[in-house]
């Protein structure tokens, strides 16, 4: 059984790898928000997976999956509130472009 | 076994949905028309438009009919007659449905054209108004049940069904489940006034004959949900009760063909204006209403 | 058991494969359908793991949340079908040696942790839905309020911040601008 | 991304995305055949719009090439598919003016009741095309039936269909959704000029498509009344003008508005002459019309002026 625990695990490291790869090396702000999603994605994949192998009795780990989706959300919300009213201002969502916010 | 069972009278709805739509538009009463246009559509030429996206331009249409067929297996015609009786049955058929948005948009964009992208990006918007009303009321419906699965729900209807317990969730669900269904008057995406076909204008021959056929399907599952849901499943005196299902699961269908006729298309800003000003505010109060008569009935 | 892994093992390298082709295609509108149904393959994952409840929940909020991420991705691209092939990436050894590092921390992680005891048999469905519900508005019905409370809030504040700024002049026809 | 934004015009919600042409027509279910309609689309709305039409009729004969009165009067008759009887009886009364001969009290009563038939057949095409628009089937069967049933009816059969055109009316006012589609949409320009027909009469009374709507509905009362008095219809027929010379004005309410027809008579023979049709001031409203609404809006906008292509002279 641990054997299923496992290959779980490694794709949600994998998943979050590749998100943190996006994040990371994406110049627009969506592509970026889709990296943080993909990072969420391989989250859930372990919680699910330690809820399930680990501690089926505790509903706590559901909870948790909950949350987490909660906050993928309101990451959507707020990150698409910001572009708009970014590409309204500058008409550009490119973070290269974005030298205006440093400090 | 199940599978079909309830897979031949899926078919044998779409066909007879067929004939009442070919019925309503061309005035003649033929059971053999739908057979004969599909075959037509097969014989056409399969046009493919300039530099289009060609994985999704492909992919929409089957991704149409599975999520459509999909629905359906949550749904029983009888008691045991149901091909997978999940214990989420009534958050799963809004999860296939969901996926007919994505086929819309897929089918929107693929074909590079105007009026199919215009029409996707429509269904979009429209889903952002029905969603809720389609998700609330069977909120209601599970409450009553205390359960999300099917059968469950159609048996907590036997005294009662659900229309006359809550009519004010069955005209919401209605209501939404056209919209959702893209039948006129909320037939936005594909427009035939206003964007001459919108979503289905760029298909031809046998990629437009899967489209057609999926909408019908799609028009039946919602049906069949209503019923379910609403109408009391297989409930019914005399008969059996899968003749019930399908009897119901029919009507219910062809008066959300028929409806359309007798009604302009509602303008976008208007459903989205309507659905959120009044359809959710409703809805939560149907959900009120229904938690009350739960708690003080039992 | 081996079929448990087998599901588990199909879906994950589709979530992973259609992960990868998130950024490898240069069509905006193909990326955030390969990220749904990447997603779609973390929900296909749960209901393999017999987490019927979550896996139906994360198959249909995601169909909607990666819809909404397409269209975003037209309005916000000046080439979102592609065509152009504009590379839009930066700092690239960076991000790929980070994500390779994390991704192997977090492998090396799982190999080598010692996990302690797997509990065969999972609660079945119905019984999961009843628990998670009784979960939901028990003990954890604080937390489940404010993440209700928390959406609404982020939902007033994104609108809040996209709608246009109404000047004097055009302020007394709110009517349009909805 | 600046560079490319930066020049690209801003649209009413302010965000700068690509615009796209878009050709409605010639041939489109929601629009009459033969116009054709380019609109700028910014997603769902319209930025600007231009209708032009391609079946319009030059306004000029050819030099050398006079054609005698009859032939005159069934090229223009059949020109104008969508208002053949107008235009009939527009040439018979020019050229019998430039001929000189007097009114007839009972031919121009006959005619005029010809013209009120074709005034009511000509808006059930206008809902038929409206129906067809919205999508609103039982619309567009049902009076595409009776435009084809008045057409050709005769005072008899018009007082029978009378009831029944009565309830489409009533039908109208109780459909719901309909109002809310029309209100407010397609409200003219307070400095139009060269406004007539419909569309003018409906001017007072809001001025939107709603509006219209109704003026047209009225119209179909008010004809049926005349017709009921008045008696049986009788196509234009020319009367006998030897070889008459000289020159003649004419004009007649048709269904979409005033049109005037002058024209210089030499022997029988039509030498040159000069139309003038309420369509083609109405074109030009459209760009006005268009802008700013959304998809759907604007081209119900550009439906409720009730544009026959084949009247536009350019």
């Amino acid at each position: 059984m641990t054997a299923v625990l496992i290959v779980a695990l490694v794709t949600g490291a994998i998943l979050f790898g590749i998100g943190v790869y996006g994040a990371l090396s994406q110049t627009n702000l969506v592509m970026i928000m889709m990296g943080v999603e993909l990072i969420l994605a391989g989250a859930l994949v372990n919680l699910v997976a330690f809820w399930r192998f680990l501690h089926p009795e505790s509903y706590s780990g559901q909870m948790f999956v909950l949350v987490v989706m909660t906050v993928m959300a309101v990451e959507m919300a707020v990150g698409f509130g910001v572009a708009i009213a970014r590409f309204r201002a500058k008409g550009s969502v490119e973070m290269e472009e974005a030298g205006d916010l440093k400090g | 076994m199940n599978v079909v069972i309830v897979l031949l009278a899926l078919l044998g709805s779409v066909w007879l949905l067929a004939v009442v739509e070919g019925w309503t538009t061309t005035g003649r009463l033929s059971l053999s028309a739908p057979l004969l246009s599909g075959l037509a559509h097969l014989g056409r030429e399969s046009i493919v438009p300039r530099t289009p996206d060609r994985l999704f331009f492909e992919a929409a249409p089957i991704l149409f009919l599975i999520v459509a067929v999909l629905g359906v297996t949550v749904l029983p015609l009888a008691p045991t007659l149901v091909i997978a009786d999940l214990a989420t049955g009534a958050l799963f058929i809004n999860a296939a449905l969901a996926y007919v948005l994505v086929a819309l948009i897929m089918a929107g964009w693929g074909p590079n054209g105007a009026y199919a992208m215009i029409g996707g990006w429509r269904f979009l918007g429209q889903l952002i108004a029905y969603a809720m009303l389609i998700v609330m009321p069977i909120t209601a419906v599970a409450m009553r049940a205390e359960s999300l699965v099917t059968t469950v729900i159609v048996a907590s209807q036997e005294s009662l069904w659900n229309i006359v317990y809550q009519p004010l969730g069955f005209v919401l669900f209605f209501i939404a489940a056209m919209a959702l269904a893209f039948r006129a008057p909320f037939d936005l995406p594909i427009a035939e006034g206003e964007l001459g076909g919108g979503v289905d204008a760029e298909y031809t021959g046998v990629r437009r004959a899967v489209l057609r056929l999926a909408r019908l399907t799609l028009v039946v599952t919602l049906a069949a949900a209503t019923v379910v849901f609403y109408l009391g499943g297989w409930h019914g005196p005399l008969l059996p009760p899968w003749a019930w299902s399908l009897i119901k699961t029919l009507a219910v269908a062809v008066s959300m063909l028929l409806v359309g006729r007798y009604l302009p298309r509602i303008r976008e800003a208007d459903l989205m204006r309507w659905c959120w000003t009044l359809g959710i505010p409703l809805a939560l109060v149907n959900i009120i209403i229904v938690g009350l008569l739960v708690l003080v009935v039992s | 058991m081996y079929a448990q892994a087998f599901f588990v093992a199909i879906f994950g390298l589709a979530a992973i494969g259609f992960g990868v082709w998130v950024f490898r295609t240069s069509s905006m509108v193909r990326s955030a359908l390969a990220l749904l149904f990447s997603q779609t393959a973390v929900g296909c994952m749960f209901l393999a793991m017999q987490t019927e409840f979550l896996g139906v929940l994360q198959i249909m909020m995601m169909a909607t949340e990666m819809s909404i991420m397409a269209i975003f991705m037209v309005m916000f691209m000046m080439d979102p079908g592609g065509l152009g092939g504009m590379d839009m990436t930066h700092q690239k050894r960076f991000s790929i040696g980070a994500g390779v590092i994390a991704g192997g921390v977090a492998i090396a992680v799982a190999l080598l942790a010692d996990w302690g005891p797997v509990t065969p048999q999972a609660p079945d469905a119905a019984m999961q839905t009843r628990e998670l519900g009784m979960e939901l508005l028990g003990r954890s019905m604080l937390i489940f309020e404010t993440a209700g409370i928390t959406i609404l809030t982020a939902m007033i504040a994104a609108t809040a911040v996209a709608i246009p700024v109404q000047t004097l002049a055009n302020g007394g026809d709110k009517e349009d601008s909805e | 991304m600046i560079e490319v934004t930066k020049d690209l015009p801003r649209s009413a919600d302010g965000l700068a995305m690509d615009w796209l042409e878009v050709p409605f027509g010639p041939v489109f279910s929601g629009l009459p055949g033969g116009l054709k309609l380019t609109l700028t689309l910014d997603g769902d709305g319209v930025t600007e719009g231009q209708a032009i039409s391609l079946v319009g009729m030059v306004n000029e004969v050819e030099e050398g090439k006079e054609v005698d009165a009859e032939t005159f009067i069934e090229r223009l008759a059949s020109a104008m598919p969508l208002a053949s009887v107008s235009y009939r009886l527009l040439a018979c009364q020019a050229i019998e003016r430039a001929a000189g001969l007097e009114e007839d009290p009972a031919t121009a009563q006959a005619r005029a009741v010809a013209l009120e038939r074709e005034r009511i057949a000509s808006h059930m095409g206008w809902l038929a095309q409206l129906g067809r628009q919205f999508g609103f089937a039982w619309l567009t069967h049902r009076a595409s039936t009776l435009q084809l049933e008045i057409r050709c009816a005769s005072g008899k059969r018009l007082a029978e269909l009378a009831p029944a055109l009565q309830a489409l009316v009533t039908r109208l006012g109780r459909t719901p959704l309909l109002k809310s589609r029309l209100k407010g949409i397609g409200i003219l320009p307070s400095d139009a000029t060269g406004l007539s027909g419909p569309v003018a009469r409906a001017d007072g009374n809001a001025g939107d498509a709603w509006g219209r709507l109704w003026q047209r509905l009225d119209e179909i009362t008010t004809s049926l009344d005349f017709i009921k008095a008045i008696g049986e219809p009788e196509l234009p027929v020319l009367r006998n003008i030897g070889h008459g010379s000289g020159t003649g004005e004419a004009s007649v309410e048709t269904p979409r508005g005033q049109a005037q027809l002058s024209l210089t008579l030499e022997h029988g023979q039509v030498k040159s002459y000069k139309l003038d049709t309420a369509c083609r001031h109405h074109i030009g409203l459209v760009a006005q019309l268009v802008e700013g609404r959304e998809l759907g809006d604007a081209l119900v906008a550009v439906g409720s002026l009730d544009l026959s292509p084949w009247e536009v002279i350019s």
